[in-house]
């Protein structure tokens, strides 16, 4: 058998010599090279880049996750860590629908080619907007910052005011967002809270209110894990001044916890990321936006909308952009904000996982969080010179434990628990002064009472080393 | 299949999954646990899911799959500008394992040591195909990329003292509109150039509309016509003249690599779609991730952390003096970087630049015969194309009265995406082709038949292409405004049920 | 889709996969390798195989996928006997581990702790529902679990010196066809029981051909009408006190989880298929497994080796006194074991008698509303099925001459599946339904409704029905012998090309 | 809110208590219980089964992945184990085809519904042929044990004669299947090999061939690794009796290997795990036979085997089942042999492999491993005392290495060898007498000159220990 002729890069079909010739010619081009005529001979790279020889697949495989096997997983280590990403349980379901082909390689077609990525994501919003007992969901947006940063430019463009107040226990990840989407037009300020109980200091707040307030933004959990309980007033004394008032709110708390809508939210906003995403690496957040259906908020989403209609076959839907002309795409400059590639699939999945946990589900979920949380405030309270929760509040899923009295740091601890395969919670230390010494703790309904008694115990154990 | 909203599934009772329980001890310990909440916050009314059995909630969004044409099911050409190309399967499955899946983004240093290397090592490949100096991957997408973009130049003449001064930001009416709408954003005004007879940005203009007031200047190039400026580095040399930042939407990446880079045309600062330029999935519209690369005058301008390497390890530093601060919760979508680098490794230099010249030259080749489809053209300067055309059915419109909205329906029957384009429609019934180098000589050609075959049914049978379609998932929506009438919109299905049966009710 | 067959994809030069590469050094080494073959050796003339890039493979076989009506998208009732069932999700994700799938059969038992740990949780499971003493996993289908069965009982009569003797193997009509066929092949002579006019087997025809011949009786139970023999226990007396030996077809068995058991019965083996009643994928007909159970007594005959706990190990035991050797490589299918284990788990004891009791109430519910059909009817006695009913359009037939076949063609058109039977039809234009416990009685009345429809439309335009499929993949296939006459079977595209190409050139 | 009811199993939805009742109603049946009356008292189980309770999703994840993980895989060890199962490359492409839901759960619909599975298996058929280069290929039975079971036996058919002969260095596993599959009829006699290259002693085989002959089947490569190189003679000598030649063959050779049919064997049999399947300890084995057109032949398998048909529709191909008449289906007893459920998935992910591969691919694969392996055999051989390979023949991907002259058993070599991280070749000692203290080693297209260069530095390192 002769020898091989050169083949092509199993990518790249035409890069069969033949073909390619044969392109050329029908086209009546002589080079590749004459293709990009167009491009200055003082803009061509004459160089070759510095990027090594391609990999087979056997080869990519194997180099990529030699590289990756030094990562260490919170399925090898236990984790606590939680602080805007949570460790969940993923139904397997979620990811069987999240790497189907046509999912995973979908885009933006027609509602003709693409029904079914029309109607997943139509069912998406319809299923969160039970959650949240509102009449409009927008398709997902990056994450739970870009969310409440669009909330507040809508609140902002419907209001026609430039001041946002928010609460200083907001996460400081999140806070950075804000700031940057928000400058140079609109002023954030911050709302103290209660020493006590981290509760929004009202009177705080009512100094702050003023004719240009836009917007009252307020978290529910708070970032460290108490639940805001004041929602009714704060929303009264929000609207007293013209304000709207935006919620963030954790979904997996749904279940069990009021929705804001029903304390008197106009904007409620939040991450899908617990329902049904894996972490990765913070790569599976996921931001929603739900709002009643008032025009007045309908005509300020950036986000597309998909609205139901019929099809001339009788009993059949079909779907499409609700009000487009509102978007950057159809406006540019002139749209609202911007619109463009954000995380439909995230949003497809957790209208998965909402279709499959149901109201019961959901209930359950909340419970179990709230059995488990309780728990291991309980035992790591228990230990001699720990304060947990550093607040009096009731908390969800989060909590802050307070080591200062100790006499070792967070840091201290947190790396003898990973010395043995914990990851602790977040150090509070750097970015709230106030809670020197504290960190953050996330309990789900993955973690057993094995796994917390786990934790109780090494805490004991690096506590009482010296 | 005709499968019916999620809701209309629901049998109570039913259950699609089980939780962890609850160990007994912990119970005894603590109760019920909702009991401990404010009564004021427990929930009321239980939020109304429908209740669904597990092979029956498979079973529906499975179907939902199906009617859903991906990017793996068809020949993808027809949604121009967003570089459809071939997602590798072993990328996939290299993202899927839980060494990706599993980290949490807050997880010490020391144990995300291989991400890290990756992000690094992205971050090198990109610097040699684009000539910048750093790379960020914390934008989650090429709009948000260009807001970044836009906050660097604000915050980079704030620095200067001319934050107020610079207002203005100057861009082209063929570049993506997010180019001009992320810049709003940030409060600048946006000047649009628009082209030439040839279909070029029009220097003359830029040098009438530059000034102390220009902050930026943001293009994209090859722009959505596929036409490459080539005098864009006079462009840059102007704005730069001017005190501007010239920022570049890579966007239309794929015919360049290997063959120019930003660096050389004179850019500050420049984004490519890993999704698009770079293979990611397009997942429906993302998650997805921008590679953001600037020189090194304005590293410090940077949304933090960005991966570095220190002796033999990799760290996050904060440590940027000038940091916009984040546009992206974490460190953005890395799944999305590890699929990048592994599909850059697999290629090769010598592979991305096959890349380029495969892509251009099956863009060449549809261009050539879709301009001998009866009815067709491609406005502008003849030739020239790189990557993708914008193209227009303007004189089958006026001859047959079919528009190239009818056009995209009866597509729809032959299994082929199609886009128009962005509105406004300065090309008038425009449509976009961009074939990538995924698709081969007989795709090309399956996709010109389909054209010329409706193209022709236009001339002979024009109700034919405008009743379209016909084998679709569905018919053809009821033309009513259900979409643009806030009576008649539902954007939730509980929405629709008040509203529009409403309705119904009434009128029967 | 219309889909090409994968030859027609060919293009020179393409290239669907690269491999490893070999290093310079060892090329260096060694040289090219190909010639260190005997010349004589050496492959002449390359396989005939398409040139195909992976974009186009993997598009190629997405919508030969989606052309396939798989249990995970439709009401599966269709194809009784088979026991289709939800397979859960989590169990392949279990099953996909590398932990799994990158195991080689041979490595140390030290290193295959897990899986042989797992293997031994499952024995004891299969234990419990039956009542049998040690199970052997390495059956790779119920046909194999029950030439396995055949093969043990010559054992064990050769093991007694009756090898020569015992040439005789009794069945029963209504059980699978693989039972006798297993039987035979072992050499033995078959006698098959026919049914007494409520359908049971008959006792006193049993008790006529038992003999010192009897080797062996080989049941299921319910048979493929879904009727229990309720006289099973003086079945397996009679046959043991002519000295045979009783085994089990547990295919059945999904009815009877934690309801009833082998060993109570009188069986001295039975088997169950992993992939009907234990939940395993079906994947299109295997890879599957038998789960081979047997008393105390026929241990020592099993396959080898099987797994056992010996202290805190876990260890294969080949040291099998009267082993019938082997019936699969290796240890079968191991990952089917790990996926039943895992939906053993799953339910728990209580959620297997769950299983058998709405599996139970599912058919039952069903056999009510068929029988409403005008011309549908189930044969036999009234009632009295477990978990799935032969039912017979006789009288539809009779009635309209519309068949059991043409209906199958026009279920397709509702994407249904829908089974007749296996040959010989004893039951006249016979169809079999089994819905699981997985269907929910939505589910069900979708089924009725459609097959409520189409007897409707036999009775009313007998035609539309004949002439059926009108929605399917493809069009009624043309009625000529393609398939049996050999002069024009084509089983490979090979030999397509050469023979009906020819034809049809002769022909034109 | 109140509390939850009860709710339904996630896998079994009428388990809802309502429902439950309400089709009791419907069919006017009070409870259950009565749905079994036909099973006597007698012999209802009223015990309960010891097994343990449900677990949910997350906890049986948790459960089983946690007594997996006891597991070493090979993507942890460097493997060097063939005999049977081979370590090769499988494209990402083959798993996804395999585990598309459509794929995963079909099973025996018609035509008409399953068109893409009858399309896969008719192209898998195909692809197979050209790489025997025979015209018929049936749909896949177990394993190559199995499938030389069955080729056997078709030969007795077809001679109605009931002696085989088989070479003495078969695979002792298969073996054993084909030994339990042909009795009590058909009589299994070995040939010898010669010491020195392992081939087939043709003296032997002319002295126990006889008019009773139905069929010789050796394999190419031989279970030992070596090439058989006397194919074209053996066939001759067999014919010359009237007996069939049967060939049992690697698939991953025939890319540089010349196919059976081309040196006189009637049918082909082997196993396709080699073309895409994992390991899965011993679970991705699947058996494939190969004749030529002959009805002869066509009418003795037992299997199914689809043909392709026009249909109604200009142009377009339908399939079915050719000579289903055959099958124990159709016939029970009086059909050959038996079919079922067999491993049709692994058959259409041959399929996928070989469209992939393509004859360059196949010829480039074969290549490697000619190389790949032939290197190893001359760095291990080149350890002092250590003969590798044991037989003068060419080998292809798998070679004998004898261990006798260094003093140390394999036993004890393979245990060092594991305790550094590597699976050491099969031990024959147990089952070849004759070659006490040798090891089948298998190097494949996946193994880098690094692996081998460390198994060689292990072994030497073994060696010199005392």
């Amino acid at each position: 058998m002769k020898e091989l002729k050169k083949i092509a890069h199993p990518y790249i079909p035409n890069t069969v010599p033949e073909i390619k010739d044969q392109m050329l010619k029908e086209i009546g081009v002589k080079t590749v090279e004459e293709l990009f005529a167009g491009i200055p001979e003082e803009l061509h790279y004459r160089e070759e880049m510095n990027i090594s020889k391609a990999l087979s697949e056997y080869e990519l495989r194997r180099y990529i996750n030699g590289i990756m096997s030094k990562n260490i997983s919170t399925t090898e280590y236990l984790n606590f860590l939680g602080a805007g990403c949570w460790n969940h349980f993923v139904p397997a379901i979620c990811d069987e629908i999240n790497s189907r082909a046509e999912f995973l390689t979908g885009y933006a077609g027609d509602p003709y080619e693409d029904h079914g990525r029309y109607q997943a994501l139509f069912e998406y919003q319809s299923l969160m907007a039970e959650l949240v007992d509102m009449d409009v969901v927008n398709v997902p947006t990056f994450d739970w910052a870009q969310a409440a940063s669009t909330s507040i430019r809508m609140a902002s463009r419907i209001t026609s005011r430039t001041d946002v107040l928010l609460p200083k226990t907001i996460s400081p990840d999140r806070l950075k967002v804000i700031k940057n989407y928000c400058s140079p037009y609109l002023t954030v300020s911050l709302i103290d809270f209660k020493e006590d109980s981290g509760q929004i200091d009202l009177d705080d707040l009512k100094n702050k209110l003023s004719s240009n307030t836009a917007a009252v933004y307020f978290e529910n959990p708070s970032y460290l894990g108490f639940l805001e309980t004041q929602g009714q007033q704060i929303s009264k004394l929000a609207k007293k001044h013209g304000a709207i008032t935006i919620v963030g709110v954790d979904p997996s708390s749904l279940g069990i916890v009021e929705p804001p809508s029903h304390y008197g939210a106009d904007i409620v906003c939040g991450d899908l990321q617990p329902l049904g995403m894996h972490m990765n690496y913070g790569g599976g957040q996921s931001g929603f936006i739900a709002t009643h259906d008032d025009i007045k908020f309908v005509q300020e989403y950036p986000s597309r909308l998909f609205g139901i209609a019929p099809t001339v076959s009788e009993g059949e839907y079909g779907f499409g952009d609700v009000y487009y002309d509102r978007t950057s795409f159809a406006q540019r400059e002139k749209g609202k904000e911007s619109v463009g590639t954000q995380t439909a699939l995230w949003g497809i999945t957790a209208g998965v996982y909402l279709s499959l946990m149901g109201p019961n589900g959901m209930y359950e979920l909340g419970k179990s969080i709230m059995q488990k949380s309780q728990y291991a405030m309980q035992q790591i309270g228990s230990i001699p010179n720990v304060v947990a929760s550093r607040f009096e509040s009731t908390s969800f899923k989060e909590f802050v434990v307070d080591f200062s009295y100790t006499g070792k740091s967070v840091k201290v601890i947190n790396k003898y628990l990973l010395d043995n395969g914990i990851f602790g919670g977040k150090d509070l230390s750097e970015d709230f002064p106030e809670l020197q010494q504290c960190a953050l703790f996330c309990i789900t309904e993955i973690h057993s009472k094995d796994d917390i008694d786990h934790l109780v115990s090494m805490i004991k154990q690096c506590i009482n080393s010296k | 299949w005709d499968e019916p909203i999620i809701f209309e599934l629901h049998n109570s009772g039913e259950r699609g999954v089980s939780l962890p329980k609850v160990e007994c001890e912990i119970v005894e310990c603590v109760g019920d646990g909702v009991s401990a909440l404010p009564a004021s916050l427990i929930r009321k009314s239980a939020p109304e899911l429908p209740e669904i059995s597990q092979n029956r909630v498979l079973r529906h969004y499975l179907r939902l799959s199906q009617e859903t044409l991906g990017a793996a099911f068809n020949v993808e050409i027809g949604q121009g500008t967003c570089t459809m190309k071939y997602s590798p399967k072993v990328n996939e499955e290299i993202a899927a394992s839980p060494k990706m899946t599993e980290l949490h983004p807050l997880q010490d240093e020391s144990t995300v040591q291989g991400l890290l290397e990756v992000t690094h090592k992205l971050d090198l490949c990109m610097r040699e195909i684009s000539g910048m100096d750093y790379f960020s991957f914390q934008p989650g997408s090429g709009t948000q990329s260009l807001f970044t973009m836009a906050s660097i130049v604000r915050a980079y003449h704030e620095s200067k003292g001319e934050g107020d001064q610079r207002d203005e930001i100057i861009t082209t009416i063929f570049s993506h509109p997010s180019q001009a709408a992320t810049a709003a954003v940030k409060g600048y005004k946006i000047i649009t150039l628009y082209p030439d007879k040839d279909g070029f940005p029009d220097l003359e203009k830029l040098k009438e509309v530059v000034s102390e007031r220009t902050a930026g200047f943001v293009v994209a190039n090859p722009e959505d016509t596929g036409i490459y400026n080539t005098r864009i580095k006079e462009f840059t040399k102007v704005v730069h003249e001017a005190g501007g930042v010239c920022y570049y939407d890579q966007a239309n990446a794929n015919g360049l690599l290997g063959i120019t880079r930003a660096k050389e045309a004179g850019f500050d600062m420049c984004f490519f779609n890993l999704h698009k330029t770079f293979s990611t999935p397009h997942a429906c519209g993302g998650p997805a991730t921008g590679a953001l690369g600037v020189v090194a005058k304005l590293k410090q301008f940077l949304p933090g952390p960005i991966v570095e390497k220190q002796g033999n390890q990799y760290i996050l530093n904060s440590d940027l003096k000038h940091s916009i601060g984040k546009v992206r919760s974490f460190q953005g979508v890395p799944q999305m970087i590890v699929r990048a680098y592994a599909w850059i490794r697999s290629l090769g230099a010598e592979g991305l630049k096959d890349v380029a010249e495969i892509a251009v030259l099956n863009n060449n080749y549809l261009y050539h015969h879709i301009l001998k489809i009866r009815g067709a053209s491609a406005p502008y300067i003849k030739g020239q194309r790189l990557e993708q055309v914008r193209y227009s059915w303007e004189q089958l419109t006026r001859e047959t009265g079919v528009s190239t909205d009818d056009i995209s329906r009866r597509m729809a029957d032959f299994a082929h995406q199609y886009w128009t384009s962005h509105h406004p429609y300065v090309v008038p019934e425009p449509f976009t082709l961009e074939p990538t180098e995924s698709t081969s000589k007989s795709d090309l050609d399956e996709y010109i038949a389909s054209l010329t075959h409706i193209a022709k049914e236009a001339y002979e049978n024009p109700e034919k292409v405008k009743n379209a379609p016909y084998n679709s998932s569905i018919h053809r929506v009821d033309e009513q405004d259900y979409f643009d009438n806030p009576e008649k919109w539902a954007i939730t299905w509980r929405s629709y049920l008040k509203k529009v049966k409403e309705v119904e009710k009434i009128r029967s």
